[in-house]
């Protein structure tokens, strides 16, 4: 039963990290990035490790999608200054 | 007296600390008093601690002595090469913060301590990396120092090569180390342990009669490709020149000058510790591995040395050549090559802390560290030029300088046709600093052809307030008296022994072999130097003759700049490493 | 337990490095890149806690249970891949304002065209 | 997309794969009972009536390693206020406020005070429960940006003095360097945790230094995160590049 | 091994697998929102579990998630809210569906754990879950208007 949840946890894992490289645009990488970060949250509680779980949460579900999220913002208004300015 | 071991790490940090936090109410000069008097402080510490490590010291952080030989805690080495690295560390800090007293670019507004923070922070970091006995922890103290590299590398945002250097540098370091992560979950799941000697012997233990299998090779894999990433083997090499030509200059002297040597140390102190008994990797196969790779890079870097332009970059192509050569010697695995090794590292830091710190003076005196934009220009520099020479003599190893009395012990230890390579690649880049030093500061021969495929050096920022008038004395100071340290290391009668019996203590199970000058090393190493002159002079008189053939082309257009290249090379660079070291494991 | 079951946490953990080694070399956008860094980044800890598991055992945590009263997964490795995790998110606060200054001196963040440091 | 890369890439990935795979073959199988470090790991933890044995681990036995992840956060934070500093070629120009849906606005203003107090609570019952410094740092860091969610840049800024989450940053590594010293001063090691009573097993206070390296921890954590968070958004939203130039 | 655990495996599947097409395809909108629900599929899971393994400590990982998880929707709704402004996505119906699915695990573990202080906490995380849940999806229908400055 234990075995269930795991493979179901990891083969999310493998999935939502394929999805992370696929998505070649930030924004949408940066939106898959918290959901891979909810799923190895998951991963690591059955892996009976919760301290980590809960810093994969707090680090994965927030704080790297609003840094990410920043970035992109400034880089586009960057280049929205550029083109405006052209 | 082992107690205190951990304070290398922690006096600089705790300086850095109490710098950030006074930092807004702190002048400059008072900051830069600090740093001075912490730096100075642990290299002081590193320095008795090493007089006093005979016979080696070891501790266990937190108190947690082993009970029935198992022990939770982390383990300290203090040996004489991990003292030996650490005291380096501290001293080349020291030189470096007194080569960017007051003349550094103004610290952000409000922040006086930042940048001598920075260098404090990174010298902690070396430091535990050095004496780091447990892997985990060196993995730890590894990233501390490669974040801080990289945050010193893109110090001056204006400068578009600086940040994108920092960048390059930043990815394939951070890749690099999570590759020796999964090494270090790898060996941890077969050994269940942390602390290096333990790991090797669980290895042993584990491999039985059996020889090593596939997990430890590719554990063996994954953490010398962190470790060679940083030591700047080839292909792993590529991030080196583009971080090491664009961070600032008192940087560029402790990344050339003993961070990149940080990697091959590790890699020595991993093998010696965790593969190289029984259940590890044989030693005829680490030999080919290394022996292969460090030909390789001492071969690409010197080339690539020969037709740089930008002054720093060259700089940074001759330190990967010479670190091709130290892993060559460390890959021999004899008392000798070890001893060789430690004394080339030691002359080597000096020397080429110098010649950055003068690539420096041009660059704020200039604006340019280009070869071709400032031919001729820097005539009245004389102290500077002087010194250049007399640094590219060391680079060439010429005799008495602790380059020439390493480079000399390394190729006896090695022999064969080796030789050979350690003679051209030193030649190489000795001549292409002295090719520098004569076009720009005795402004002699054409001024030579621009090349298509190639990064310049004009139009840099100085890293002074504007472009300096009048050189201070800190900044001619400085390289001369690192270059005095150089010489010392060669030609102080006794200092090669005493460095010997430190490496051999721990390297070689005591098998303490003598050091010294022989005739045949002298006689290379004037060879070496004459060979460098004669290209020299060639390049000056006859530029055409040794302009960039067609077949180095390919060479340079390999190093492209692009980030997604470099992670393939790394790639491939493991599965070399892979291919070469696995013989043995068939055959065990 | 099967077999698969035996080595399939593992061969997921290699997978994913691999996976986020393939997305760093052939990025088109360097946010994207360091995005790729945390992918192959969280393959440590899936192998290091991987390594640290114990069939049945529960977490080493004895607030809520009698210590002694179940077996316990290794708390070691969980401590390393705490380390791992603040490392990681740090790693990536740096190199996104690297990429910060590189849209701003190069006016582009796709690898390809940053024109400087070549040869 | 370049060929040559591509080649290389397919070369690395498979031989580097193959390996891996290979090195997998020969792991231990997953859920194996064979873990000696961590079992001395558990009785050590026990030995010192510490009840989260990853708290133990992280604060008292491998402390040490903690102290290399906190100077990494420290060294970071100090990167970014370098790298995102404003350069000489821009200037700030203060953000417009923004218009938040009144139900959105709420439940920010709201959660806001929620997501403290948890965050509180990760980092106090650290030795205990899982959690401590780390995790609770980051959700209380996270917390105060609500208000950026919730109202604007504006309203953020005035709750953030920023030297003061610099100087209690530093002053969190500070303690911890402290608290590690004063092994060495009482002569027995750096970081070594005998200086205070052990206490009553699953308590707050129990573990001597852990509580105390644990808050000192959780205080580093939440500052840096704050500032690091502030450099960022300042980027973001503050900070533009000169026109013309 | 027990129920719990299986309507955890099965939450997490059919959740997890549908967020992740959610998340990979189709116009932005879409795309935050099945970032959304990743938070109303996990967050019950998480719950279920520490319920399966017998761990009332593991009760914190939901407790986050039910925290952080709608912020971090916020992050996106609030930083990408000129691309959403055209689409003003909305799901309503899945919303309120999660919502229900939220209430049921938490009344279903608040009578198989009996009143007491977890009980309070768990009610608390049910709260906070469904109210971020909807708070989240009313953010993405047109929560912030477009911001030039903030």
């Amino acid at each position: 039963m234990s075995d269930a949840v795991i493979t179901v946890s990891l083969l999310l894992v493998a999935g939502c990290a394929t999805a992370a490289v696929v998505q070649r645009d930030p924004a949408r990488q940066a939106l898959v990035l918290s959901v891979l970060g909810a799923v190895l949250a998951v991963l690591f509680t059955v892996l009976q490790a919760p301290d980590a779980g809960l810093s994969q949460l707090a680090v994965g579900s927030a704080l790297t999608p609003l840094l990410i999220m920043l970035c992109v913002r400034k880089v586009r208004r960057r280049g929205r200054t550029k083109d405006g300015a052209r | 007296m082992h107690h205190l071991l951990p304070l290398l790490v922690a006096l600089p940090l705790l300086g850095a600390a109490v710098l950030v936090a006074t930092g807004r109410h702190l002048p400059r000069i008072a900051a830069e008093i600090t740093g001075f008097a912490v730096s100075g402080g642990t290299a002081a510490l590193a320095v008795v601690l090493l007089l006093d490590s005979s016979p080696p010291m070891v501790e266990w952080v937190g108190g947690w002595l082993p009970v029935g030989g198992e022990s939770v805690g982390i383990l300290v080495v203090g040996d004489g090469p991990a003292l030996g690295m650490a005291t380096l560390v501290s001293l080349l800090t020291l030189a470096a913060l007194a080569y960017s007293w007051r003349y550094f670019d103004q610290p952000p507004h409000g922040r006086t301590g930042t940048f001598t923070a920075l260098m404090l922070v990174f010298q902690g970091g070396m430091c535990g990396f050095a004496i780091a006995g447990d892997l985990f922890n060196a993995f730890v103290f590894f990233e501390l120092m490669s974040v801080t590299a990289y945050a010193l590398t893109g110090y001056r945002i204006d400068e578009a090569k600086a940040v994108q250097g920092a960048l390059t540098f930043g990815v394939v370091n951070s890749l690099g180390a999570y590759a020796m992560l999964m090494g270090i979950a790898l060996l941890y799941a077969r050994t269940g342990e942390l602390a290096m000697t333990k790991i090797g012997r669980g290895l042993d233990s584990a491999a039985g009669q059996g020889g090593p299998d596939a997990l430890v090779l590719a554990s063996f894999v994954l953490v010398l490709t962190g470790l060679l990433v940083k030591a700047a083997a080839v292909p792993f090499h590529f991030w080196l020149p583009d971080a090491h030509a664009v961070a600032p200059t008192p940087v560029c002297m402790l990344l050339s000058g003993v961070m990149v040597e940080l990697g091959a140390y590790g890699v020595w102190r991993v093998y010696g510790t965790v593969f190289a008994g029984p259940g590890g990797i044989p030693a005829a196969d680490l030999t080919r591995a290394l022996v292969t790779l460090g030909a390789v890079t001492a071969a690409v870097g010197a080339v690539m040395c020969w037709y740089q332009r930008h002054i720093k970059r060259l700089l940074a192509y001759s330190t990967v050549a010479h670190t091709g050569l130290f892993v060559i010697g460390l890959g021999i695995l004899t008392p000798e090559g070890d001893d060789g090794v430690a004394l080339y590292m030691l002359g080597h830091a000096g020397v080429k802390a110098a010649l950055f710190a003068c690539a420096g003076v041009l660059l704020d005196r200039f604006g340019s560290v280009d070869e071709h934009a400032l031919h001729g220009r820097a005539g009245q520099l004389r102290a500077t030029g002087v010194m250049f020479g007399i640094g590219a003599l060391g680079l060439a190893g010429l005799p008495t300088f602790g380059t020439g009395l390493g480079k000399a012990i390394t190729e006896e230890a090695v022999g064969g046709p080796l030789t050979v390579v350690f003679v051209a690649a030193s030649a190489v880049t000795a001549g292409a600093v002295l090719r520098v030093t004569a076009r720009v500061f005795l402004g002699l021969g054409p001024r030579p052809e621009d090349a298509e495929y190639e990064t310049s050096g004009s139009d840099e920022e100085p890293e002074t307030p504007g472009l300096l008038g009048r050189i201070p004395d800190t900044m001619t100071i400085v390289p001369a008296v690192l270059l005095a340290a150089a010489l010392a290391v060669g030609s102080v009668p006794g200092f090669g022994e005493l460095v010997a019996r430190y490496v051999n203590e721990t390297g070689s199970g005591g098998a303490h072999v003598s050091v010294h000058w022989t005739l045949h090393g002298a006689v290379l190493g004037v060879a070496s130097t004459v060979l460098a002159a004669a290209l020299a002079a060639l390049a000056v008189t006859r530029p055409r003759w040794v302009a960039a053939p067609d077949w180095a082309a390919p060479l340079r257009r390999l190093q492209s700049g692009h980030v997604g290249d470099y992670v393939a090379w790394l790639l491939v660079g493991a599965t070399v490493l892979g291919a070469l070291a696995l013989p043995g494991v068939l055959g065990g | 337990m099967n077999t698969a079951m035996h080595v399939l946490p593992y061969l997921v953990a290699v997978y994913v490095f691999l996976t986020g080694c393939y997305g760093l070399a052939t990025s088109r956008n360097l946010i994207h890149a360091v995005g790729c860094l945390a992918v192959c980044q969280s393959a440590t800890y899936v192998l290091l806690l991987a390594v640290g598991y114990r069939d049945g055992a529960t977490a080493p945590v004895f607030s809520d249970i009698e210590p002694g009263s179940r077996p316990v997964v290794d708390p070691v490795v969980q401590a390393l891949t705490l380390t791992d995790i603040v490392v990681g998110a740090t790693v990536t606060a740096l190199l996104l304002a690297l990429v910060l200054q590189i849209a701003k001196r190069h006016g582009t963040v796709d690898p390809d065209e940053l024109r400087e440091l070549r040869g | 997309m370049n060929r040559l890369r591509l080649w290389l890439l397919a070369v690395g990935g498979a031989g580097l794969a193959a390996l891996l795979v290979a090195a997998c073959l020969d792991l231990p199988a997953f859920g194996g009972r064979w873990h000696p470090y961590g079992d001395r790991a558990v009785q050590a933890s026990l030995d010192r009536h510490i009840a989260n044995t990853i708290a133990s681990v992280n604060f008292d036995q491998r402390a040490y390693d903690t102290l290399g992840e906190i100077s990494i956060l420290f060294a970071a934070v100090l990167g970014c206020v370098v790298l995102l500093r404003e350069a000489r070629d821009e200037h700030r120009a203060p953000p417009e406020p923004a218009e938040v849906a009144r139900p959105v606005r709420r439940y920010a203003l709201l959660v806001l005070p929620v997501a403290l107090v948890t965050g509180l609570y990760v980092i106090a019952h650290g030795q205990l429960s899982p959690g401590g410094g780390f995790q609770g740092g980051v959700v209380a860091a996270t917390a105060l940006h609500l208000l950026y969610l919730g109202a604007d840049y504006g309203a953020l800024e005035r709750v953030r003095p920023l030297g003061v989450y610099e100087a209690s940053d530093s002053l969190a590594v500070c303690a911890y360097l402290v608290l590690g010293l004063a092994g060495v001063l009482a002569g027995t090691a750096f970081l070594a945790n005998t200086l205070l009573p052990y206490g009553t097993f699953n308590t707050l206070s129990s573990g001597g230094t852990v509580p105390l390296l644990n808050a000192a921890v959780g205080m580093e954590v939440a500052s840096a995160v704050v500032v690091l968070l502030a450099h960022f958004l300042d980027q973001a939203v503050e900070i533009e590049e000169e026109h013309g130039s | 091994m027990n129920g719990w655990i299986l309507a955890a495996t099965v939450g997490l599947g059919g959740g997890g697998a549908a967020a992740l097409w959610g998340v990979t395809t189709g116009s932005p909108g879409r795309r935050v929102i099945a970032q959304n629900l990743t938070t109303s599929a996990v967050c019950p899971a998480l719950l279920l579990l520490s319920q399966g393994y017998g761990r009332p400590a593991y009760v914190d990982l939901a407790l986050l998630m039910a925290l952080l998880g709608p912020v971090g929707t916020l992050v996106f709704a609030r930083l990408l809210a000129d691309d959403l402004a055209d689409e003003r996505p909305s799901a309503w119906g899945l919303t309120w569906a999660a919502a229900g699915l939220a209430a049921a695990v938490v009344i279903a573990l608040c009578v198989a754990g009996g009143p007491g202080r977890a009980m309070v906490k768990l009610l608390v995380i049910g709260a906070l879950l469904i109210g971020g849940n909807v708070i989240a999806s009313r953010a993405l229908a047109g929560g912030f208007r477009e911001v030039r400055g903030g």
